[in-house]
């Protein structure tokens, strides 16, 4: 079992993602449909499979293809997605960037700079019913268990786990940002819609991550 | 999905498509394929006029753009923001260096879009300066107004900023007046029906036959409450008995009233509507100066009225006498009595 | 039935109530609370613009009233001609003694009450005379054009007549103006789903899902027949292979292009159609001088649209650049270049 | 069993009309719905029920009525039915203005001229599909009832039945006027909205007038 893997070999998670996204836009759609304005689907699936395409003539290593992400969502996208998760891409590359190796303190390094730069931008806190709700927990989870001296594999493990819960946190929150924040209580019981897209996406890196270390 | 369309997933390249080739002599395509501008626009010594936000809600927003209207308008997928870099090309196209007021609405990718973009103009030398639209009262309560969403008001606000533009005033003036005419207006939204977002392919929500979403959002968001289907005249009622007292309007007020229908409803009711919406008013001492009755910004084929109210005075009312030329208002001016 | 309304048996008289409440400057009630007219009616010198028919295609009728458009209007119930007296009640207001130009759409009840009504004023001394619009070419085939309907193709009739009487012109002038803009006027409907007259409260029939109805009525009417649900290209070719032969139309030829929505089909779907018209057009040698594309003749809430085109000569086109102020077609004077 | 009526109590002829014609009203919507406009029933029973507040003010005998119900037709109405309807009492009303007493062969002329009134201002012939598939056919069993010397119940029996049989032979035929004309065969299998409506009146006022005289 690898403790790493190559920046060159890790576009991978990339198209992977692109794929769970691609067979996932109708779900993300009807969730955010219930309380948000049914879009995050086919918005998501819209930036990504642009980025298949690019990545098709242009294509590169991790750090390039999660470049390509983030100008696609950021350019041609739009949307609350477009910088949310576009600012997401560009910080988790910039961490991995002139990295020939990726282990799991570099990759601690990219989720956490992702995080924060989310943060930045969207201004939100753990407990406001958004995608950080996935992502913060998910972050920490991966981060501590590499510290208490678990391997990469157990620490992704970790992460998707904390990621679960966090998407399922967000279910009997009442939304404090964005579009469902004045539903009050009618906004209790639904998972919010980027938390989910969220949860996908912490999964889909971590079983391809599972499949290049095994 | 009994829709009028081609690739569902092209509707808004299609649509653009089609409004620039019946709107020839008023709208023009720019190098951005997303950014579409008034023929004539940048106006040598105007202050540029912009807007956007995501589609599906014709005329908004490229049906403003004219004539001592919008300038530029960006152009998002259906119910989402345009992403930085057309707002920031849309900026380019409009300033004639005297500035840009960019006027949109209160949504979390907008509102990070536009800041984007922004600083990409600033970093250019463009002066950029915004105001965002909070009219509709139900999306959040007066003591956070900040988070309330922008819907059917901001119309009034591109017809006011557009005059003001039209007259000759300054960048800090036309934000002045766009921002005087969001304070001085309030909104709120009732749904009958869902909408349907074509590359999604059924309704985005339900909305039970014989019952009625108060406080609805422009995209179909929640409202308020889910109740009973109300008659007109009760639903004139609910809508002026959360807006009024909401500024609050006062007896000797004069506003400006905008009705408008969300998608597919019909203007037969919105004007059973608006006659009870206008009594309530006299009743209340208060008098319309101007009404716009129709589909001035709507949610695909949703069903369902806005009712936005705008308190005004000497310098609102210049504006809003003043003649515009586009596609969704088309004003002569106001003949003297 | 997801309405605002109030009480079905009652839309007409309150929708019209909203009407006039919120157009003081541009309509008046008369004698005849089921006539309304344009408040400076009868102008002096011109020859009078009268029309009328069923409720439910708003903005006809009444929102043709206007300045250079028509003078008075005969209110009827939904989809129910107005009786003979309200058409000679609407010509008495709009007769300044110049005569009156009564220009209508082919349905039995209208010939009939139009008929009766020009004989009341013909004992009055008021000379009326008719043209009776037949543009819907599905409605019946060319050797028997008499019977065809009249539906979106009354606009530009009325649009042409207003222009003509505005420019002074007597009554046999603008007779045949809007006779030549009816003859040279061809249109026809698709229906993607039913209307509900309020006071039935369900549909008044059935579109299956992923079907439509080609060469649908204004009412409803079944058409020619129901093919599976095209795409907007497909519905543009279909439409414009019916029409255009039947004048027939060639290369070289300048039109007028009306496409309506029937009532809850968006102006994105609108557009997207027109695109694909557009391109039709142009590939025959036929370049659109003027598109209107919008919701200008209904059928309540139906889902549809109506493609009219008109061929233009000089006359014609004189009347469609005049400017004209009503709600339903606003247009300022054309621009020289 | 009588032979007439007074002219006097033959008011509740359009009474029970009025009751029909309410009863019916989604019905015969229902059926113009099919391949006209669906307006048929709610106009029908908007004039009938204008005229039975005008005749609770004002009654008066059969003529009386009959004149009323006309006026309110062609004044407050339209529609085709106005000026069709309107036309029919009128002419139906003029053939016993005067008459104290109504009989079978007045009742024979009040029926042939409303007839021929609605051919005057529709000019529909038989086998259009309109309401004179009806209407024709009744009056003339109804004429030739009496010629035959049968007495006046047999007569409007008789007139009843040719009422049902015009009515039901809609069903079959192609629309050559007004809405349905251009719908050639698709017009086939649906009854007429005027046709049915015809009916309806004759059946009423066949069953009113046995009552009067029983
Ligand atoms: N300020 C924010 N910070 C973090 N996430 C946010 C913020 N605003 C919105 N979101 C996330 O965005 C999601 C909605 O995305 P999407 O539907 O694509 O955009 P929109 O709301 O503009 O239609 C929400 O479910 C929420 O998780
Ligand atoms: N010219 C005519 N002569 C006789 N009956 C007619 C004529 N035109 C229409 N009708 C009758 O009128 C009926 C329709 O009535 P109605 O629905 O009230 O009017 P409209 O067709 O104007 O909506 C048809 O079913 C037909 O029987
Ligand atoms: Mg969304
Ligand atoms: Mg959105
Ligand atoms: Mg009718
Ligand atoms: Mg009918």
């Amino acid at each position: 079992m690898k403790q790493e893997f190559l920046n060159s070999e890790g576009s991978r998670i990339i198209y992977d993602l692109i794929k769970v996204i691609h067979d996932n836009k109708q779900y993300l759609s009807d969730i955010d449909g219930a309380i948000g304005d049914g879009d995050h689907g086919i918005n998501m699936n819209k930036g990504f499979s642009i980025c298949e395409q690019k990545l098709k003539s242009d294509p590169g290593d991790l750090t390039h293809s999660l470049e390509i992400l983030s100008e696609v969502l950021m350019k041609d996208i739009g949307g609350s997605m477009g910088p949310l998760y576009g600012m997401f891409f560009a910080a988790v590359a910039d961490a991995c960037r002139g990295k020939r190796i990726i282990d799991s303190k570099v990759f601690g390094k990219m989720l956490a700079d992702g995080k924060e730069s989310i943060v930045e931008i969207g201004s939100a806190k753990v407990g406001d019913k958004t995608l950080l709700d996935t992502l913060a927990p998910a972050v920490e989870a991966f981060n501590n268990s590499v510290e208490n001296g678990n391997n990469f594999i157990q620490s992704v493990e970790d992460m998707n786990k904390a990621a679960i819960k966090g998407r399922d946190s967000t279910k009997n929150m009442i939304a404090k940002l964005g579009r469902a924040s004045r539903l009050g209580k009618r906004s209790i019981g639904v998972i919010d819609a980027g938390a989910a897209s969220c949860c996908l996406i912490l999964e889909s890196m971590a079983d391809t991550i599972e499949k290049i270390l095994e | 999905m009994q829709k009028v369309i081609n690739d569902p997933q092209n509707v808004v390249d299609e649509m653009l498509e089609g409004y620039i080739k019946a709107m020839p002599d008023m709208i023009a395509r720019t190098n951005n394929k997303r950014v579409v501008k008034y023929k004539y626009a940048p106006i040598a010594d105007k202050v540029g006029i912009v807007t956007g936000g995501g589609s599906g809600h014709k005329p908004a927003f490229i049906g403003y753009i004219g004539r001592n209207m919008v300038d530029a308008v960006a152009v998002g997928e259906i119910f989402s923001s345009p992403p930085a870099q057309m707002f920031y090309d849309a900026f380019k196209v409009a300033d004639s260096g005297k500035g840009v007021a960019c006027l949109y609405g209160n949504y979390a990718g907008d509102n990070m879009n536009v800041k984007m973009a922004v600083k990409m103009a600033k970093a250019d030398g463009i002066e950029v300066k915004t105001v965002v639209a909070n009219d509709d009262v139900p999306s959040s309560p007066r003591n956070s107004m900040d988070k309330r969403r922008g819907v059917a008001g901001e119309v009034l606000m591109w017809k006011v900023a557009g005059a003001k533009a039209a007259m000759g005033a300054g960048l800090d003036e036309v934000i002045a007046a766009a921002q005087k005419a969001i304070n001085n207006t309030r909104s709120m939204g009732i749904g009958l029906s869902p909408c349907t977002i074509p590359e999604v392919g059924h309704p985005n929500f339900k909305i039970k036959e014989g019952t009625m979403e108060v406080g609805i959002g422009h995209h179909g968001e929640p409202g308020l409450e889910v109740t009973k289907l109300e008659t007109a005249n009760e639903i004139a009622k609910r809508m002026t008995g959360i807006i009024l007292p909401d500024i609050p309007f006062k007896n000797g007020d004069e506003v400006a009233v905008l009705l408008s229908g969300l998608g597919s409803t019909t203007l037969m009711e919105l004007y059973i509507l608006y006659s009870e919406v206008y009594n309530i008013l006299i009743e209340k001492g208060i008098s319309v100066y101007i009404p716009y009755v129709g589909n001035y910004f709507t949610s695909l084929n949703m069903a369902g009225v806005t009712l936005t109210i705008m308190k005004l005075d000497e310098e609102l009312k210049e504006c809003i006498d003043y003649e515009s030329d586009s596609m969704g208002l088309r004003q002569f001016a106001r003949r003297k009595k």
